[in-house]
């Protein structure tokens, strides 16, 4: 018994230690929490995680690509072609609404694809390679939509719906999020990713097929950037050719702030997740607390960096 | 000699840009039996066979496995050969756990998801092989490198390879390390696996090889038996013979000389209560079995790591703890003993490495003395005999022993008064170990000192004036190097230092 | 504050109202935010201002956030027209009513639209434009950040206005993003291409101004420049002759007119569904009017 | 006199092989002046000149980051709060316009200092602690102008203008350029950089002040970001509060364009501004040419990608 609570508690521990910015996470709730009755309420929560939902989704595949030591600056952009191609799909082509949603994570899937290969096989840095795709995907999305926005499916309307009670982009976030987890941790193609962004010639040496790793993880980074896009077109109801602008660096942040490290080989999706909902639940509190939007911005830079500033500072303390 | 070569390399060549490093080199593999590549650093023993391993395509000639030509364009192909390589410089994944290093590539799976249980096993089942005693769920980068080292040796046997290539494996590894590895080979051997074995140990030699194929220059020069007596096997390798390999010229201080390295009470977790001193002129050697702590206590004298308490004087003066360029600025130089993570930019020019201690203490108004690096990198290298095409080629391009000798050079470039060596001389090719320890030699002369860890044990006794033995993580005792023998230091090496606590067992809870 | 939304009919005096701007990173809404709050300290409202940065989903966001916070009503200046609908879903859910302010919101009901039109606006300018180059000339359009609905409207009013003068050549139609820096670089590069033009038609003013500052010496006298919002810049710039003429649009007037129409809303009276804001071609004859 | 020639030959060789995007910048060139007359024309380099200059200055002072193997998202923010300080300065504070250059330049450095502060001495990743100045800059940049701009100083306004035929951005940009160079590889801090980002361990363990080293990165980086924008302002003749916006990508990318690895220890000053070139004559190019604006995005990733391939490509041939 008393082995099992030791374990235990080591399990809390590393868990601790393996999801930093939580305890950064859970200080911003504690002050919010303090500085007004409205965060901590149960329409206000389900608020929160609606909002964090786009982004954690889109971080959860960038999870991949950083882990494999590459980055992904597409993945605004792959949102909103995504959801602007399925909305097209319907709309101008009128096929059946049903599919659109395939279609959506089949373009997501497509763009990875792209990125993947031009860094892979083409040797472009993920860089490059993804700051290209950013650019002309944006582009693409603005020549099929003409610049104007256009109404999703009701596929694509319902992902952004309630099921009863249940927001379904909650639903979304967690079902993706806990199928990102397994593939990371527990399939080959993950395994894969943390070696070859481990140590990318020990992974060559060891027969790991380097090249199919890369292009697989950009692969996922698109499918979950394409579904994220559908997620938010849904709560639009409508696809915007500007939809997702600049998400990237959200994204990214996410990803870091949950302990991942763009040397590679380091990532969690629980991390990811925290990532995502600190830049949500800072947003959220700066709009209760109806923080001037100047200021709001200074103060969102100094919580990220609060945040982080916490898990460097705990990690330190388990260190010694 | 057999007939059926289960390996062949035939008329092999290898050309990097213009230069040529293997000229038509042909190696045979026989099943059972132990080829030993022999050949100063940069001979081409690693360039050869890396084309094998299929890292290198070979610019001209033949491989054949079991008489039939192939091709090996990358490592899944040398595998399904039945070809497993332990590679000179480590290949693993520091974030990973062994049991994930030592399966990696091909990660037990069912439809794709990682069965976890066989992926222990598996690492499991190897490290007990080989005799190590390591948790399969530790993350390699917290293993020292010794450990490392024997991860990498695991990971290569666990592939039940039909021919098993070993890049100085032993360079890492202690007398005890390298006896379990050695029965492994035996025991391979008697399965009728063929090896190809790389050391710069000659005494290894004729423990565990059969024939011995002497490079120079990347040339085949000869074949011979590996009872070939040691100082014919350096004659052939060197061109020339080796009077005294261990040139230790004692120059012992004057009376009344200040201490020059004075360590009181240094404790860091794991490690201490410390207290040593070095003199002027003198070299003491810290010996040990591997995890004894060597490491450690260099790192945190050399301000590398933190430590918890004590206290550490370079002539007198308080050395502040943990500050790396306070140390260097004291005289203290430190050789780490992982090249590659700790020692290295590998893509930075051999000049460049050789002067990262002495851009900001001979620059000008902050403008470095380009000159100047350049001449003083040229003048140690060509000491030291690095082989390479130029002073400005990346160093990542020499080979491992070379690289180890720049390392070396940083330091005595830096005119460094105390010398904190860590395996200096690992990979290092007799003759030019003869050329780092005349450098030592130099330096105690001139009234600096010299600790060094060392799991050579010959070179303990060969080149120490004092000789310190550290076991878990304390001094055991001191032996004076006259007197000392392997046997004095491994008896000292195994003693229960910590008598008083409960027997120390760092992985005492995972068995 | 204001415990509920449905205290209709009460004195208003005290309520918070959630004013959501698409963004602060553009002086037009900044004087836009300016009147609302002038207006709301005169009638003793609280206001608090939600800035989107020009993401539709960060103002759903915000509009969610705002449907819970005890908000009494909310004035919208949307990001997009069409995404702003789904956004108010939650705020009209929650029978919180709705002002929408320069830019109209699609399927959502709100209490009325406080707005001057773009594509009248549009097609003023282009008049303006057309009119001073005597009704010939080779023409640069300066577009504003592509997708973006006041870059569509405007659009489509330029198209319109331009219509009726077919001496007047479009030579090149790019963006710059409503960026004065921008607007800089790319009229200048557009004018190695096309040297003879005599007119930039811009959409806005600080895209105005980042070309005036490309032409140099020529701006106002060889080649004509019309902005489009007023701002005091633009005012300025008129003044001096440089640019020839701006839309008016009067931000400061939208916001606080905005809010005049929530109190009345909040007190339960009829409001007027539109409420026109009147848009100006402001020259050089009648700036002064703008700048006292 | 052969020696000589083989010297030069060898020279041009590896200047070649460290200018990589070289060959993309020329091939570009070469389209270009096929495809319209009027882009070979002095007035229209010149123009290039100029509007290269902004991204060009910030980028040789992000270079010390990303060879120190850092990087700095908050150039963008940087330039635009040095320009606004600067303007600000002698307009609401009606102090001496001279000064106002001073006054820029400081803000820069000092935002600098204080992302590299934040990530050397807080250890905060560098992609986190420049975030976190991003916007923390750019809301103060919003508080002091209050959303509006702000006419500059004579001195700033000099900046932007020309020197008889020669405009002064070039002069500023080449100026800067040989400065930058010169520091980047002739001096202890250069050096120091490149060995930090090289094996920031390796150089620990040599004596060299690491934490020190990236301080001082960031110092540069915030400098060179302070006179990017006053430059910018100089030409506009106003600080804007969104001057520079999202400027950090193109930045970024021209450094990565021009040869440097966001891993660290490589880059070069020349390669920046070739990187700097690409994409300012892209858009130069596409502007002459009237391309619609969706479709110039398409056409600037497309671009950037091979210019970057291009590169890869040459680099693969010397090689083998
Ligand atoms: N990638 C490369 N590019 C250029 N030269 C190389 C490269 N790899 C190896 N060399 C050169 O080939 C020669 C042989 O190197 P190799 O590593 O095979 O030597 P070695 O015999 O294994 O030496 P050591 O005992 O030091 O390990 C060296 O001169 C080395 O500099
Ligand atoms: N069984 C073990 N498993 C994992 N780590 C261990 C174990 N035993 C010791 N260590 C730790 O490994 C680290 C380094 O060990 P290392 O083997 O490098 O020490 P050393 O005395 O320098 O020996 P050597 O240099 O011979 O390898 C130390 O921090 C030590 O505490
Ligand atoms: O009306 C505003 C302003 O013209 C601004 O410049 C861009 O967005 C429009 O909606
Ligand atoms: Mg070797
Ligand atoms: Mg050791």
């Amino acid at each position: 018994m008393s082995a099992a609570t030791t374990r235990r508690r080591l399990d809390i521990k590393s868990f601790l230690a393996n999801n930093g910015a939580l305890v950064g996470l859970v200080v911003l709730c504690l002050a919010l929490w303090a500085a007004t009755p409205r965060f901590l309420t149960g329409p206000n929560l389900l608020n929160v995680g609606i909002q964090v939902s786009t982004i954690a989704v889109m971080a959860f595949g960038l999870t991949f690509v950083i882990v494999a030591a590459g980055i992904d600056l597409s993945v605004g952009s792959v949102a909103a072609l995504s959801a602007m191609v399925s909305a097209y799909w319907v709309g101008d082509l009128a096929l059946p609404g049903a599919w659109s949603i395939v279609v959506g994570l089949a373009v997501g899937a497509l763009c990875g694809l792209v990125t993947g290969v031009m860094s892979a096989y083409g040797k472009l840095p993920t860089f490059i390679a993804s700051l290209a795709m950013l650019t002309i995907v944006r582009g693409l999305t603005l020549v099929i939509s003409d610049g104007r926005p256009i109404p999703t499916s009701d596929s694509v309307a319902f992902l952004g719906s309630s099921l009863g009670p249940v927001p379904m982009p909650i639903v979304v976030m967690v079902v993706t999020g806990l199928i990102a987890a397994f593939v990371l941790n527990r399939t080959v193609v993950g395994k894969n990713a943390f070696a070859v962004g481990g140590n990318i010639e020990a992974a060559r040496l060891s027969g790991i097929p380097v090249k199919r790793v890369l292009v697989t993880v950009f692969v996922i980074s698109g499918l979950f950037a394409g579904l994220a896009g559908m997620l938010l077109a849904g709560r639009l109801e409508s696809a915007q050719p500007t939809l997702a602008t600049g998400y990237e660096l959200d994204a990214i942040a996410a990803t870091v702030i949950g302990g991942a490290s763009l040397a590679g080989g380091v990532g969690r999706i629980t991390g990811t997740l925290i990532g995502a909902l600190v830049l949500a639940v800072i947003r959220n509190g700066l709009n209760l607390l109806s923080v001037s939007s100047f200021w709001q911005q200074v103060v969102i830079g100094v919580v990220i960096a609060l945040a982080v500033g916490f898990d460097v500072l705990r990690r330190k303390n388990v260190r010694h | 000699m057999q007939a059926n070569p289960l390996l062949r390399l035939e008329k092999i060549s290898k050309s990097f840009g213009h230069v040529q490093v293997i000229h038509d080199v042909t190696v045979d593999v026989h099943p059972g039996r132990v080829t030993v590549l022999l050949g100063e650093n940069g001979a081409g023993k690693s360039t050869l066979i890396k084309m094998i391993a299929g890292v290198h395509a070979p610019s001209g000639g033949r491989i054949l496995v079991d008489g039939a030509e192939v091709r090996i364009p990358d490592t899944k192909a040398s595998e399904a050969l039945g070809i497993a390589t332990i590679h000179q410089e480590l290949n693993l994944v520091p974030s990973m756990t062994v049991a994930e290093n030592i399966t990696l590539g091909r990660t037990p799976r069912r439809f794709g998801v990682i069965n976890r249980r066989r992926m222990r096993a598996i690492a499991r089942e190897a490290l007990a092989t080989i005799g190590l005693d390591v948790d399969v769920d530790t993350p390699v980068g917290d293993l020292g490198i010794a450990r490392q080292q024997l991860v990498e040796i695991a990971k290569a046997l666990s592939l039940d390879a039909r021919i098993l290539i070993l890049d100085e494996p032993t360079a890492a590894l202690t007398t005890s390390e390298i006896k379990a590895l050695f029965d492994v080979v035996r025991d391979l051997k008697a399965r009728g696996v063929g090896m190809v074995f790389i050391s710069h140990h000659l005494d290894e030699i004729a423990e565990i090889g059969d024939d011995v194929n002497v490079l120079r220059d990347g040339e085949f020069v000869a074949r011979v038996p590996a009872d070939t007596h040691e100082d014919e096997l350096i004659r052939l390798m060197v061109g020339r013979s080796i009077d005294k390999q261990f040139p230790r010229e004692p120059s012992p201080a004057p009376a009344g000389a200040p201490v020059q390295l004075d360590v009181s009470a240094l404790e860091a977790p794991g490690l201490g209560p410390i207290s040593l001193q070095v003199r002027p002129g003198e070299v003491v050697a810290l010996a040990g079995l591997m995890g004894a702590g060597r490491t450690e206590l260099l790192r945190c004298l050399a301000g590398a790591d933190a430590y918890t308490s004590g206290r550490v004087e370079v002539r007198g003066e308080r050395l502040a703890p943990y500050d790396v360029a306070a140390a260097t600025a004291a005289g203290v130089g430190h050789v780490p003993e992982d090249r590659k993570m700790q020692g290295l930019v590998l893509d930075a020019s051999v000049a460049e490495n050789i002067g990262y201690a002495t851009v900001r203490s001979t620059s000008r108004f902050g403008l470095v003395d380009r000159k100047g690096q350049r001449r003083r990198a040229s003048a140690v290298a060509e000491r030291l005999r690095i082989r390479m095409d130029s002073i400005d080629q990346p160093i990542r391009s020499l080979s491992g022993g070379n690289q180890q000798k720049a390392v070396f050079g940083r330091w005595f470039t830096a005119g460094s008064k105390v010398l904190l060596l860590d395996e200096p001389t690992r990979g290092v090719d007799v003759g030019a170990k003869v050329e780092i320890y005349e450098l030592i030699n130099e330096i105690t002369a001139d009234g600096g000192c010299v600790l060094m860890a060392s799991s050579d044990l010959p070179e303990v006794l060969g080149m120490a004036d004092r000789i310190l033995v550290m076991s878990q993580g304390r001094i055991a005792g001191e032996l004076p190097a006259e007197s000392a023998t392997q046997d004095s230091i491994m008896q000292l090496a195994v003693s229960n230092v910590n008598r008083d606590e409960e027997p120390a067992n760092p992985q005492g809870a995972t068995a | 504050a204001g415990l509920s939304a449905c205290n209709r009919g009460e004195d208003p005096a005290g309520e918070q109202v959630t004013l959501a701007v698409s963004t602060l990173n553009n002086p037009f809404f900044v004087d836009l935010r300016d009147g609302a709050e002038a207006e709301a300290a005169e009638l003793g409202l609280e206001l608090s201002v939600v800035d989107a940065q020009n993401d539709s989903a960060t103002q759903a966001n915000q509009l969610a956030t705002a449907a819970t916070d005890g908000s009494a009503g909310v004035v919208i200046n949307a990001v997009d027209s069409a995404a702003a609908g789904a956004g108010l879903a939650s705020v009209t859910g929650a029978e919180i009513p709705v002002v929408a302010v320069d830019r109209a919101v699609e399927g959502a009901e709100v209490a009325s639209l406080v707005a001057s039109d773009n594509v009248a606006g549009g097609e003023q300018a282009a008049q303006a434009l057309a009119e001073a180059l005597g009704g010939e000339g080779k023409i640069i359009i300066l577009e504003g950040v592509p997708g973006a609905s006041s870059t569509n409207e405007r659009g489509e009013g330029f198209e319109k206005g331009l219509a009726e003068f077919d001496g007047i050549e479009s030579v090149a139609s790019q963006t710059a993003k409503y960026d004065r820096a921008t607007a800089l670089d790319v009229t200048t590069n557009l004018l190695q291409s096309h040297p003879d033009v005599t007119g930039v038609l811009a959409m806005n003013d600080e895209m105005a101004l980042g070309a005036i500052q490309a032409l140099g010496s020529r701006a106002g006298d060889d080649v004509m420049v019309v902005g489009f919002d007023g701002t005091a810049d633009g005012f300025a710039a008129v003044a001096d002759g440089t640019l020839h003429a701006t839309i008016a649009q009067n931000p400061t007037e939208l916001g606080r007119q905005s809010i005049e129409v929530m109190v009345k809303v909040l007190a339960g009276e009829e409001v007027e569904a539109l409420q026109n804001v009147a848009v100006d071609t402001v020259t050089a004859d009648n700036v002064a009017d703008f700048t006292e």
